[in-house]
């Protein structure tokens, strides 16, 4: 009945193409990298400044220059590169790297995404994500289908300050699997045991 | 021409003025000029501007200056987890222009290089795009943004020689490159000062033209989100 | 996905194609893609547009490419040292867009970072500046200079570890990083590959992020001017 | 009677101020170097993509890796850094050289300089030259006063395409050194057994 965190994120990593560069956000899409099919081989970026991005540290062996986008402690592998933000924001409005996987707030039906603000009570910033949605090959979400008042977060069009215009490739939420396509919303896949119908239920844009 | 000074203070001795626009380096609490920052607070210049990715935390690095009052205006991308940054915000004590975390580091790039503005798609059709100039370069639709052209720029390195060739360390370096170069005077810190010819000449990520004074200093680098995985026990 | 090629040709296979834009790395002969540069002469390709500093000399280099009329316009700020191309030029066999030389390097450098235009006071008021859009920033006039997106980018590095992580040496890297970024597809040919982790994390110039295509050979080396002076007998 | 290429090459040396970073352009401005002050230090840029470059190599010990902005083979010294062209000449376009000391084919009394073709005869192109006088603190222009026809290179406007727009700072030449300022040219300093007199009448330009 509908995934949990880990099988959302599992089911984002079944996107991930061998061989390509890829940008992970903060929260479901940080678990996607304990999913990476076997065969499958991509390097992680973090936009603060690196390529080839490890797990974390074992404990006692933090190193405070070595950060991820999130802030948390993390290790580098034989492929890693570092570069300056500068760079790093070059390769991603560049077209360099093939996909990010990114949280949300909202998504509506023409591809729109907002997860940056929510006005005049929580700010927090973009960050990197504006950046990201504007310059990756394919934007993926991976986010819950409804928030806390069980609202819609698919949505007609969005009710929040957006991050991106016509963004979004792809959602993953818990209900299943869902395309921005130039026709509509199309559903791509259900969860187990969650039908069509459902998903339709759940969510306020129009699925075609 | 000595580049090499005693302290932050002496460092910053005579180039501080009210109301003037300060690019910091720094992700987070990673790679921050924390002893240039302490020196700031120290001299009760006030009313500053600064473009910097976020303002620190509460009470570590740019978070210092904003619980002093000496910040007017912060040029950032995410200000998350600092609850006095969003206080003073919130209740307009504090200016806040939002710029993509990308788009700031690209601005204090193109100023440290002469570029007065450039166009980038990202944020087109957002907030951010308001009140800026649309062009269309091959049908597409991208929108101009302004060159950072600092008054001084405070920035952590890792190892530089006398002559302020600097390098920095991992994800440490971020946004000091960019930062250095688009200040008309630039201040670096680092954890050691080594001789000229010890380092190698290909490897070298800031320049010494770029570094005008340079002090050496211990440095706390605090740790923001410690986050670890246990030992597997086979 | 292997990036490694066991020659030029191989490298190049599929992907030519008459009319196409290349950006190469290279200043004079120091640094140039000369694998990929013969590669191409035998492939028979032509009309093709390139963008480089130089043109090699009459016998080296893109030189060759000259020699042969693969090229139907280089798009370069200086053509000195190179008596087939100026006699193609003032003939009219061949488009020549003079390109400022830091205009052309920001140009490749812009379009690998998604930057369609940008501004620059280099050239303003010159011929340089006529049909481009010029633009007032803080009292000052700048023209509007569009970013390179080449079809392909042919680089010469020193070494590359097997994901295309990739150093050059000395003088030899000038135009070839800012050339490596802005072709769809990127190949790189370099002295020696190197296994994975064998170079320095922290001094890595172009990340293989930008590497598509990898191939390692013999490189001549030529050199244009070779000036020396006397040991001082004492 | 009238300084030799040596002796401009000296006096231009006086230009230097201690302690700046500096790009001497090809041909009399590559020999400022063999003349700079005691006391004076400076690094010299090579626009191709280095800060202190040092002198030729000795014979045998060339490298064709490590070539200065006008191909020639040059060696490094202990604070020698290495960099791409785009970092070069940001450095350049950011006005962080101090000064440029270049040849001319002409200059004119408004500052204008003409260093890059002449028409339909000889093209060579503009290399950095463009980028040097629009970005640099300082523009010096060391070049013989007359051409090979006898004919003044200082004019009241350049008859050949220009490289920048009010970019010369201060001229020298064979006969002396001649400010640009804004209310003309300005003679402040005569070679040895050449009199003002004789600059004027060697200059079609408008000596103030």
């Amino acid at each position: 009945m509908a995934w949990d965190r880990n099988q959302m994120a599992a089911r984002a990593a079944l996107e991930l193409e061998d061989g390509t560069y890829v940008n992970l956000g903060i929260g479901i899409p940080t678990l996607v990298s304990n999913f990476i099919p076997e065969g499958v081989s991509v390097t992680l970026q973090s936009e603060n400044g690196m390529l080839g991005m490890g797990p974390f540290p074992y404990e006692g062996e933090e190193d405070p220059d070595l950060i991820n986008a999130g802030k948390q402690t993390i290790t580098e592998l034989p492929n890693t590169v570092y570069f300056d933000s500068a760079q790093s924001f070059g390769m991603i409005r560049g077209g360099k790297i093939a996909m990010a996987i990114l949280g949300a707030m909202e998504v509506a039906e023409n591809g729109d995404l907002a997860n940056w603000m929510i006005l005049g009570k929580l700010v927090k910033g973009m960050g990197g994500a504006m950046d990201l949605v504007a310059g990756v090959g394919r934007v993926v979400v991976v986010m819950d289908h409804t928030n806390k008042h069980g609202e819609s977060k698919v949505l007609k069009s969005c009710t929040l300050p957006i991050t991106g215009k016509g963004v979004v490739d792809r959602i993953i939420t818990n209900l299943g699997v869902i395309d921005v396509t130039h026709k509509g919303l199309h559903i791509v896949e259900c969860a187990e045991g969650v039908t069509r119908e459902e998903i339709i239920a759940a969510t306020e844009a129009t699925i075609v | 021409m000595k580049k090499i000074y005693g302290s932050a203070e002496e460092a910053l001795h005579g180039i501080l003025n009210d109301g003037m626009l300060i690019a910091a380096g720094g992700f987070g609490l990673c790679g921050i000029p924390e002893l240039l920052i302490d020196a700031i607070v120290k001299s009760g210049v006030k009313d500053l501007t600064v473009a910097s990715n976020n303002a620190g935390v509460d009470n570590f690095g740019l978070g210092k200056l904003l619980a002093t009052r000496q910040i007017k205006k912060m040029m950032s991308s995410y200000v998350g987890e600092n609850a006095e940054f969003m206080r003073q915000y919130l209740s307009g004590e504090l200016e806040l222009e939002f710029n993509p975390q990308g788009t700031l580091a690209e601005r204090m790039r193109a100023g440290g290089c002469g570029i007065p503005g450039f166009y980038t798609q990202t944020g087109v059709g957002t907030q951010i795009a308001e009140g800026k100039e649309v062009k269309v370069f091959n049908g597409k639709e991208y929108i101009l943004e302004e060159g950072i052209f600092a008054d001084i720029s405070i920035v952590k390195a890792w190892k530089a020689d006398e002559t302020g060739n600097a390098i920095f360390r991992k994800t440490a370096r971020n946004f000091n490159p960019p930062a250095a170069t688009c200040g008309k005077i630039c201040i670096i810190e680092v954890e050691e000062i080594v001789p000229v010819g010890s380092l190698d000449p290909d490897a070298i990520h800031l320049p010494g033209i770029y570094v005008h004074r340079l002090i050496q200093g211990e440095h706390e680098k605090r740790i923001e989100q410690r986050t670890t995985r246990k030992k597997e026990s086979a």
